[in-house]
Formats: structure tokens, C-alpha cells, sequence
């Protein structure tokens, strides 16, 4: 399943809703992206999401899609905020249930770097010593680089 | 009427996350109404001539020299930053 | 936190509380172990579990505080079932929070490696067709393996 | 008395989890042991003999060499299998 939402959302539920559907899978991996608290000396007091409805769930559907064809993977949870976000906050909820860890560790990892790197988001942080948009460090384009060598193999 | 649409630092650019524009007959691809905006306003004209920026048309990616029409939904992404 | 234990826990309120702990930590990872619900063609109808009282969760924290070295995380959770499980019940739950994404997956990831093929449980499945001692599979060695590559750089 | 505890098939081999037993004095290291168990019981000691088991002495690892002694807890490990 795949949400934007503009509500807060609770991590945990989600959490025991997805892991209890997912019977016959031994292998549920999550990842939570929450509001972080500081960037570098200064206090972030906010984040603002913004993305383009409808273009940016149907790119997310695609990218589930792909990643179900790389890996044997039983079932997705995606959640994205968008809104304003206090510090803290979880933004992003990523949720991979397989029969082996191995294929859920590498498909939430995946579908993570794709969401920071592609998914058509934009935030920007509200800092105590000013307003930032907030652009993909070289680390994650470089995370994200990892699986097109997959693609070429 | 052609809408425009801008995200991220690029609506602060445009001063708007939505336009409404009449688009001339010349203006034949996205290269040409970056062309147009630019003569209005040279700020927002380099910001959308960054070469991280990417196009949107009808809902669709789109390169530079893609074809625009005067019914079409067109959107300017700044580089993306979720999660 | 590593707690061994012979009562159910609820992998969801887990998270909770650890990813409302993990404040200025943007990033959690968890990982679910589940009692699978068939081995084959036989139905599983149940997991029996032991360990060494002692010296499995003092083996635990020695990989936990190697996990600590190796990656910059802030904080640690790992549970574990011991005695009768059932079809579909949580066996094992590791959780871990970084500044960023790539630490608190490559730790989750190596915390559950070393689960697998060294610490000290030891699993007997009982399915419709008997009773089996479950020893790791060689794809989970071949995990394991990856971080001992990283040991000698 | 030393006392011996058996894991996982193990203890389905000795057919007991634990045992208190008399250490004799030739009884020096845990390969002497083996051979003693393996006396009493040649499928205890084929199974003690695998080379995937492995030794606690006093809740530390230890080679099959280690000695030991009449008030030790001596473990035998099967290969582990968790999470």
C-alpha cells in the first residue's frame, strides 16, 4: 500500500497491522526517516513537504513495482508525509515483508533510496537561523547508484 | 490556457506554485517558455535553466525540446528531497 | 536494550517506544523474525527454542558494543524468543537508530547475520511430519561472511 | 562433581539437558571427556565428536584441548541456529 498523507501517522501500529498481515512471511524489515533535530549548530524548528499528487503515488507505485520484480518480496507499506512536520516526527515509513531477510533488508533499502533520491518530494527545512530547501546529499545519490549496476548485470 | 506549475525552491522563484499562461503559437517546446519566463524575470529564467531541473508534461517526464501546447499542464521540479 | 524472553512481545509497541526514544536519530531500522507457517510441504505447528542463560545475552552485548564500533549508531534494541512458539509469532526483533539511513541498516543487517549463525539458540521446528533440529542455512554463512571481509580491511 | 550441560540435538543425544558427573583425575581435557562419554554411550560420542560442535568451560569458549577440571561447567554446542 502506498500513502502521502498530510496527518502525523503512528509508526508502531503501522507496524503491527503490517507484521501480523503478513503471515507466511518470516521476514519483516521497516524504516522510519524522522525530522531530525539540528542542522549542524542550529535548532530545526520544522519541516515543510510539498509533491505533486497523483505524478508523485503513481512513480512510487512504479518503483514498488520494480522492486517486486528484483526481489521475492510478499508485501509493501510506503508512507510519506507531506505538510508541515515538527521536529522529530516521522516523515517516511517503509515496511518489506519476505520469506528471507536477505530479499527484505535489499528491497526496503531500494525502495529508501529511490524515495530520498527520485520520488518527486521537496522539503524544506525551517531552522532557527533560516529557511533551506533541502537537496539529496552525494551519499544518497551514491546509495542509490549501488542498484543501477544491478540493472546492468 | 497552458498551467504551469513550480515546486520546491522553484516556487519561490516564480513567485507561485501555479500559473495560468496563454501560450504564443511560437512557443513550441519547453525551451521556448523557459525562453518566455526568462524575459519576464531573469532570476526565475536561470533558475529553470538549471541543469538539475526537470519537466513534467501532462503528467509525464519530459526532456527540454519535448512539444508544449496551449492545453497542456506543465511543471518544473527542482532536485527532488524525500524521505 | 537485549532482553531474552519466553513471553510474546508485540514487535508494534516496541517500535513505538524505541523510535519515540530515538529523538535526534533520523533514521530506524527494525527488523521481525517470524516463526514460518510451513517447511515445505509439512505445516509448521510449532517452534521450541533454547539458549545458554548467561552466556547468550552476555555474547549478544559483545556484538551489540562491536555493531556500536563498526557503525555510528545511537541506539540498540534486540529481543528474542525462547521456549514455545507458535505459527506466525515473533521470534526475534532488532532494532537500531543512526543519524543516517545507511548505519542503522547495515548494523540491523549485521546484528541479525550474527543472530543467525552465532549466537547461542538453537531451534527445533515441530511439523506435521515430525520434529527437526534447524541448523543455518549456507545462504545465512554466506551473509554472515560479508562483514568478515570488512574485519580484515 | 563437574557439571555438563547439552544443547539443541545434543541434549536429545544424552538424553538430558545436564548431568553432575565424577571427573577422574586422566580425565584432563575435554577430548578425555568425549572419550569417556563416548565409552558409556558410542552415539553420544559420535555426536560429541562432530566437528561442528563446540565447548563452553566455564561459561568461555574453549578448544577441545582446554582442560578441565572436577568443579567445571563443561557445554557441548551443536551448531546454533536463532533468530
Amino acid at each position: 500500500m502506498i500513502r502521502v498523507c498530510t496527518d502525523p501517522f503512528d509508526p508502531g501500529a503501522e507496524l503491527s497491522v503490517f507484521e501480523t498481515k503478513a503471515g507466511a512471511a518470516g521476514a519483516v524489515v521497516s524504516f522510519i526517516g524522522k525530522v531530525r533535530e539540528a542542522a549542524g549548530d542550529s535548532a530545526v524548528t520544522g519541516l515543510y513537504l510539498e509533491h505533486y499528487p497523483g505524478v508523485t503515488e503513481r512513480s512510487i507505485a512504479e518503483i514498488k513495482e520494480e522492486a517486486a520484480k528484483r526481489w521475492a518480496i510478499d508485501d509493501v507499506l510506503i508512507i510519506h508525509r507531506v505538510g508541515e512536520l515538527g521536529p522529530g516526527e516521522p516523515i517516511v515509513m517503509v515496511c518489506v515483508a519476505a520469506a528471507h531477510r536477505r530479499d527484505a533488508f535489499e528491497a526496503a533499502d531500494f525502495l529508501m533510496d529511490y524515495l530520498k533520491t527520485e520520488a518527486m518530494f521537496w522539503k524544506k527545512e525551517i531552522r532557527e537561523d533560516g529557511e533551506a530547501w533541502i537537496e539529496p546529499r552525494d551519499a544518497d545519490y551514491k546509495d542509490a547508484a549501488r542498484w543501477k549496476d544491478d540493472e546492468e548485470e | 490556457m497552458a498551467r504551469l506549475l513550480f515546486f520546491g525552491k522553484l516556487a519561490d522563484a516564480a513567485g507561485a506554485r501555479a500559473r495560468q499562461v496563454k501560450l504564443e503559437p511560437e512557443t513550441r517546446t519547453i525551451d521556448d517558455l523557459v525562453a518566455v519566463l526568462g524575459d519576464e524575470d531573469a532570476a526565475l529564467g536561470a533558475s529553470l535553466n538549471e541543469k538539475s531541473v526537470r519537466f513534467i508534461v501532462n503528467e509525464t517526464l519530459a526532456s527540454r525540446d519535448a512539444a508544449i501546447g496551449d492545453k497542456d499542464e506543465i511543471a518544473f521540479l527542482p532536485p527532488v528531497s524525500g524521505g
